[in-house]
């Protein structure tokens, strides 16, 4: 049943259920607007400004499952790119979602592709997230590594 | 006699080419084919400053593109006839609008690959970008005839508003295929994304997985719609 | 001290015109502004002065020498837009015409399948006024305005005293999203959906409006098909109905086709009883920024002028894509940040080409700007028009004084200094 | 400069001229009688010359046009010219704002009114207005929907609502009242419509004939320039035809010395008989006898063209029954306490039975009206574009060209209109009164429309002689002389010669200065208090003269 496949695919590809690969688990970024990456747009290299977009929201069941706690490091990586944030716990996220607001720090793991729409997926990308000790660059190092690849 | 092209150097903005088909360049001499005109960014520059152009021994009609031309855009653009052979990669609009004749591309290709094509055979063994065989933005009808063969993977919004021709696809296609197709078949090996939506005709062939809209219903072990048009488009799975 | 009133914000696409406006000897305060609003009045830090290559230089030098790049480029980008006045954008467009460049605006990044859908199916929409006046119901789809547009609840929707709709309690709100947002706080419902599965939903949605809903399976995409008749069922019955929506919809899988699906159902709508759609806009002028193009040259954005004509393709000529491509040999920002908010592989591009910057504050594209030029405040130094969300014009006043030109001057000079350069 | 327009074969229907070898001679912008010094001479030998054009009914600016452009990327796609020197050009039916100017500088045109101007969006009709080169501009403001206009009509308070037609007039700086399907755009907000000119408009509890009388009043009250400027209930509805000669009926015994009091615009959508598409057929010959035979009615006739168009209109309602109707791409606007608007794609085929009958009507309107009282429009882009004009032209000049078009359309024309057995032929003159003097005295414009002394030099010469050319048999001549001038001046400066665009100009926009603050001591209260229902503050609303690139206010007295 064709029709049970493509159910089946949201229910296990997208989100809902938890898949853990290399310690780590899949999940589905969403990025977004935010309040305090809207309020210190205009002063982007601020600590407020990257204190609001270096960071990544994650439902608390999925930070027990990964063994980390709110400050805590994760790196999420897509077929684009990895990035390293900062963990706020959030119950309003669902477990297998992970909110990122946007921001230089999201755009390191979006596709430039935009098949043919001029529109990047900036939101519902598949992405593992998992633990790590590596530390949150700051703005300028993040741009700094972007300009010298 | 074939006329070959090659890159001179390294493009860094890209060459729109159209015009330069099998029936113009055919049968013009070195000198006539490098003073053709094209498009180099915002100047317009004889072909010849941008491309090495030689005669070679070979069937009448048959342009050979040699190199990357990722960066050449239009190739093919409303040719009527004749060969033209890519060895290697080609850019956005390639057969667009081709009336005839033959494309053979050994490499990857871009979006807008024979959009809106007319008649004609479009050969790629790798992969296409997004709207192969599909309508520019505001059109009616996509591709209206012709094959487009592809041993590679597809882009989204494959078949686009197709009305007529076929389209196979050995690998992958992305999401949308056939959206608002109205007629023609598209055959796909591997998987592919959302099918069959908005559908009014056609037959699509999906092979592998797909994902359907729920606006496609079962009728004998196929799926008819879309339903939201009143359409009678086949999808056929498995 | 001087008192100003109503005056406009410009952050979002609210455009709100009830600012209050306080000036004393210890700067600037503000009323009725959001959080977003109140911040956008502080003072933040500027660019001092014109640079090339980081080195101070006059207008004039900044001007010439961006002049200069631009006439020598075979494909310069011209970008940004949607933080400024129509009077600079009209500017912006007629150097892309004259120079054979790109013009693209923020909108290739944010409601441009928007565009895209309309291109397809048209759009029945309405002002805000209409919606805050007559909808008793609100739908609120993949946008969260609590944090985005803040102060629109409170003026435009879901709050407001409407003529025929006597505030909150007569409104039945209805948050769609990914995830509980604090829209989603302050809605009577909220029907949580899994990522990418916009347009799957909508097309359930339409077909239980169809009066197909035998043909759906017991649940779409994870969502139980009885929520969807319950939802849809109110739609059908509201006196007046508006589906407000934002990136959720247009930067998800899907893209277009989401919106273009929520345009056909809410036409469809519009056979029971009234229904708009709305797209909720980013930035305060970036419906000016796709307007003002459209007038001048027939196409909103991602236009390629190398043919001496407009042509639009925004897989080619949207800034993510000819950038990707790496299609563009120069590129002029104007009052927008690509280094933060575009991926990091067309940032990449951006980097290794020159680039002229027009802006007031440094930022991350300000990094790697061969020239740069600052530009006075709009709406707070500088005057001109701005077209709100819903596409109403608002004249910006400026209440301060600037040593820095605006960005229609800056423009101007420019236009004029390439006309001079290339000739008539 | 000052230029002699020599020997030319001038019409010129207001003063009397129709056919004589003359010279034209400009002055400072201004026709005069005397040979000016220093002049350019235009050797305009065995050549038509006549006053420049004047469209009084076309929708070339503001929100719906831009965002018909926008949902017509196919039709912006079309018409591309680049102008070396100039803007590029691009569209059929919408083309861009550099384009509607220089294609009717190349037609010989040198006005052209805007008839929808949305209160609240009135600075984005001004804006695409002032982007358009070439010209002289202005526009019409909608009001048949209004909130106040509405509860002052319900209230029969004429002082007040004379009061805020010209503070509305003033903010929105435009030129004439429009009123278009009067209450039925309100009754849109409930999904329904006016179908009668007594149906009662919800909540406001006033008829459309409650609204044109309310309005014809004030209009001579201010003794506003242009008459009322009516777009009819019931719109594209078949049997129609008698709601317009109702709506007409509303002003019988209402005189203005100087003009009309109503205008009935594009009546070929509100000439239909018969009562369903099924039995669809002309009214025209009704209309026409009604019209000829008062004098305080003039109309223009919305004449369709084969081919693509782009319906616009304020008129909602009528948009989304035609979108049912044709499931074409549809977009909406609803304006907050004002009115609305609704924009699709449509195509006149000569084949369909429908659009062929629609054809038809409007050539009998042409055809049947007496010349001083119809106006040669297509309603562009509702009926096509403007550029059609030569074509309407010919057509009502050579029923020999009439016959060749007849033979392709659908045949329910032959039994669905008169329009095969009409033998009018219009003359030249009657052409150049309708496309000339007629709108400019429409508009009260008193220096437009003529060739007299103290008119604008605003002149077009086309390259065919009338005394040799007959259109009645060389109308291809004609239609293709009329097409392209040869040479466009305006405010004396040539802007096209030889066919081409010679020299970008801006022209003014007209609007009625008729405010006083008297007005506003009546009406302040009642705007100020309904500004709690608007989105926006009232300071936010309106447009400042300062705005305007070249603001011409016309004064009232």
């Amino acid at each position: 049943m064709i029709r049970h496949v493509f159910i089946a695919r949201f229910i296990t590809g997208h989100c809902i259920s938890q898949v853990v690969v290399n310690m780590g688990l899949k999940a589905n970024v969403v990025t977004g607007r935010s309040l305090g990456q809207g309020s210190y747009v205009d002063d982007k290299l601020s600590k407020e400004y990257f204190e609001a977009v270096s960071i990544c929201e994650v439902n608390p069941e999925d930070c027990e499952y990964l063994s980390i706690e709110e400050g805590d490091r994760v790196k999420i990586t897509t077929e684009f790119g990895s990035v390293v944030l900062s963990v706020k716990k959030n119950k309003d996220i669902p477990s297998g979602v992970v909110f990122v607001p946007m921001g230089p720090y999201a755009n390191q793991i979006i596709d430039p592709e935009t098949t043919g729409t001029g529109m990047p997926q900036f939101k519902g990308i598949d992405a593992t997230i998992e633990k790590t000790d590596e530390k949150v660059l700051e703005v300028n190092e993040l741009i700094e590594n972007v300009i010298s690849r | 006699m074939a006329v070959k092209l090659s890159l001179k150097t390294e493009l860094d903005v890209p060459v729109e080419v159209d015009g330069i088909v099998p029936s113009v360049v055919g049968g013009k001499t070195l000198e006539e084919i490098q003073s053709l005109e094209v498009y180099h960014g915002n100047r317009v520059v004889k072909l010849g400053e941008i491309f090495n152009v030689s005669l070679e021994e070979g069937e009448e009609n048959l342009l050979i593109c040699e190199g990357d031309f990722s960066k050449v855009k239009w190739l093919g653009k409303g040719m009527d006839g004749g060969k033209i052979l890519v060895r290697g990669n080609v850019g956005p609009h390639c057969g667009a609008f081709m009336k005839g004749g033959e494309i053979t591309v050994e490499g990857h290709a871009d979006d807008y690959l024979g959009a809106e094509m007319v008649e004609g055979v479009i050969t790629v063994t790798g992969n296409a970008g997004s709207y192969t065989g599909a309508a520019y933005h505001g059109s009616m009808n996509g591709m209206k005839g012709g094959k487009i063969l592809l041993e590679g993977n597809a882009g989204s919004y494959l078949g686009e508003k197709m009305k007529e021709g076929y389209i196979e696809v050995r690998g992958n296609a992305g999401d949308f295929v056939g959206y608002k197709m109205s007629g023609g078949k598209i055959v796909i090996l591997g998987d592919s994304g959302i099918t069959g939506a908005a559908m009014k005709g056609g037959e699509i062939t999906v092979k592998g997985k797909c994902e359907l809209p729920p606006s496609l219903k079962e009728e004998d072990g196929k799926y008819v719609g879309d339903i939201l048009e009143g359409g009678k488009g086949v999808v056929i799975t498995g | 001290m001087r008192v100003l009133y109503d005056m406009k914000c410009t952050f979002c696409g609210n455009v709100c015109d009830d600012i209050l406006i306080q000036i004393d000897e210890d700067g600037v305060s503000t009323k009725n502004t959001c959080k977003l609003g109140y911040h956008k009045f502080l003072d933040h830090p500027r660019i001092e002065f014109p640079q090339v290559d980081g080195q101070k230089v006059s207008y004039d030098e900044a001007i010439e020498t961006a002049a200069e790049i631009l006439v020598n480029s075979k494909k310069p980008l011209l970008y940004g837009w949607a933080s400024t006045v129509n009077e600079a954008i009209a500017y912006g467009v007629a150097l892309a015409e004259k120079l054979g460049g790109v013009y693209d605006n923020t909108s290739s990044v944010c409601h441009a399948p928007s565009t895209l859908a309309t291109q397809e199916t048209g759009i029945p929409a309405s002002t805000l006024g209409q919606v805050k006046n007559r909808a008793d119901l609100l739908i609120f789809w993949g946008c969260n305005p609590m944090s985005a547009h803040p102060r629109h609840p409170t003026r435009y929707s879901v709050f407001p005293r409407g003529f025929f709709v006597e505030g909150r309690r007569k409104r039945h709100v209805v948050v769609v999203d990914v995830r509980k947002t604090r829209t989603a706080n302050i809605a009577d419902e909220f029907i949580q959906i899994p990522p990418n599965s916009d347009y799957h939903i909508i097309t359930a949605m339409r077909m239980i409006l169809a009066g197909k809903e035998d043909d759906l399976p017991n649940s779409v995409a994870g969502v139980p098909a009885e929520k969807l008749v319950s939802l849809v069922d109110k739609m059908r019955n509201a006196r007046f109905g508006a589906l407000l929506y934002g990136l959720g919809m247009t930067q998800s899988r899907g893209r277009n086709k989401n919106v273009e699906n929520a345009i056909r159902l809410v036409q469809e709508l519009n056979s029971h009883t009234r229904f708009v759609i709305q797209p909720m806009r980013g930035h305060f002028n970036v419906v000016g920024a796709d307007q003002v193009p459209t007038w001048e040259v027939g196409f909103p954005y991602a236009i390629d002028f190398s043919r001496g004509y407009a042509r639009f393709s925004p897989g080619e000529f949207s800034v993510t894509e000819i950038l990707r491509r790496k299609d563009c040999d120069s590129a002029l920002v104007v009052s927008s940040d690509p280094a933060a908010h575009l991926p990091a592989r067309s940032v990449k591009h951006l980097a290794d080409i020159p680039v002229i910057q027009i802006d007031p504050h440094p930022n991350l594209t300000t990094r790697f700007a061969k020239v740069v030029i600052p530009s006075s405040l709009v709406g707070i130094e500088a005057e001109g028009t701005v077209y709100r969300m819903d596409g109403i014009p608002m004249r910006l006043k400026k209440f301060k004084e600037s040593e820095y030109l605006s960005d229609e001057e800056i423009l101007e000079r420019l236009y004029h200094k390439v006309v001079e350069l290339m000739g008539a | 400069m000052n230029l002699i327009i020599r020997n030319g074969i001038v019409y010129d229907p207001q003063n009397g001229v129709a056919g004589e070898k003359m010279d034209i001679f400009i002055e400072n912008g201004t026709i005069v009688e005397n040979l000016p010094k220093d002049a350019k001479v235009i050797d305009a030998s065995g050549k038509l010359v006549v006053a420049g054009g004047v469209d009084m009914h076309t929708h070339i600016a503001g929100g719906k046009v831009n965002t018909a452009r926008v949902m017509r990327p196919e039709d912006v796609k079309s018409g591309i010219r680049r102008n070396p020197g100039f803007r590029a050009e691009s569209g059929y039916t919408v083309p861009n704002s550099y384009g509607i100017g220089y294609r009717y500088a190349r037609m010989g045109y040198t006005t052209a009114f805007e008839p929808a101007n949305p209160p609240i969006s009135a600075f984005h009709t001004h804006e695409e207005l002032d982007a358009i080169p070439m010209i002289d501009k202005g526009t019409f403001v909608l009001s048949g929907n209004n909130w106040n206009v509405m509860e002052y009509t319900k209230k029969g308070d004429m002082e007040k609502l004379a009061a805020y037609m010209a503070w509305l007039l003033n903010r929105t700086k435009s030129y004439g009242i429009k009123v278009v399907n009067p209450g039925g755009i309100e009754a849109w907000a409930y999904g329904k419509n006016m179908r009668g000119l007594d149906d009662v408009v919800p909540y406001f509890e006033v008829t459309p004939a409650d609204i044109i009388n309310s309005l014809v009043k004030v209009n001579e009250e201010l003794s506003l320039p242009h008459p009322v400027h009516l777009h009819c209930n019931n719109l594209g509805v078949p049997g129609n035809f008698e709601t317009t000669l109702q709506s007409m009926k509303l002003v019988e015994g209402i005189e203005n010395k100087d003009r009309p009091v109503l205008h009935v615009t594009h009546v070929q959508f509100n000439s239909y008989a018969g009562d369903s598409w099924k039995t669809f057929s002309s009214g025209a010959e009704e209309i026409a006898r009604y019209v000829n035979k008062v004098d305080n009615i003039t109309v223009d006739m919305g004449q369709p063209v084969f081919g693509s168009a782009t319906t616009m209109t304020a008129d909602a309602p009528a948009q989304f029954a035609l979108h049912k109707l044709t499931k074409a791409k549809w977009s909406n606007m609803d304006v907050e306490l004002e009115t609305g608007a609704g924009i699709l794609p449509f195509f006149y085929s000569p084949k369909n039975p429908v659009t062929a009958v629609q054809w038809a009507i409007g050539l009998e309107i042409g055809l049947l009206v007496n010349p001083g009282k119809v106006v040669l429009t297509t309603d562009h882009p509702n009926g096509g574009p403007f550029t059609s004009y030569p074509y309407i032209a010919a057509m009502l000049m050579s029923r020999k060209k009439r016959e060749e078009e007849l033979a392709r359309v659908h045949k329910l024309v032959e039994k669905a209109t008169s329009l095969p057995s009409i033998e009018v032929e219009l003359t030249l003159e009657d052409v150049i009164l309708m496309t000339r003097t007629l709108p400019a005295r429409l508009l009260n414009l008193e220096k437009k429309g003529h060739l007299g002394v103290g008119a604008e030099g605003d002149v077009a010469i086309y390259d065919f002689n009338p005394l040799e050319a007959d259109p009645s048999r060389d109308y291809g001549v004609v239609e293709k002389a009329l097409s392209s001038a040869e040479v466009t001046v305006k405010g004396g400066e040539v802007i096209v010669k030889d066919g081409n665009l010679a020299r970008q100009v801006y022209g003014k926009t007209y609007w009625v200065n008729t405010y006083t603050d008297d007005h506003w001591s009546l009406i302040g209260d009642d705007v100020i208090n309904l500004f709690r229902y608007y989105s926006l503050e009232f300071s936010s609303y309106g447009v400042e003269e300062e705005w305007l690139k070249a603001s011409h206010p016309v004064e009232v007295s």
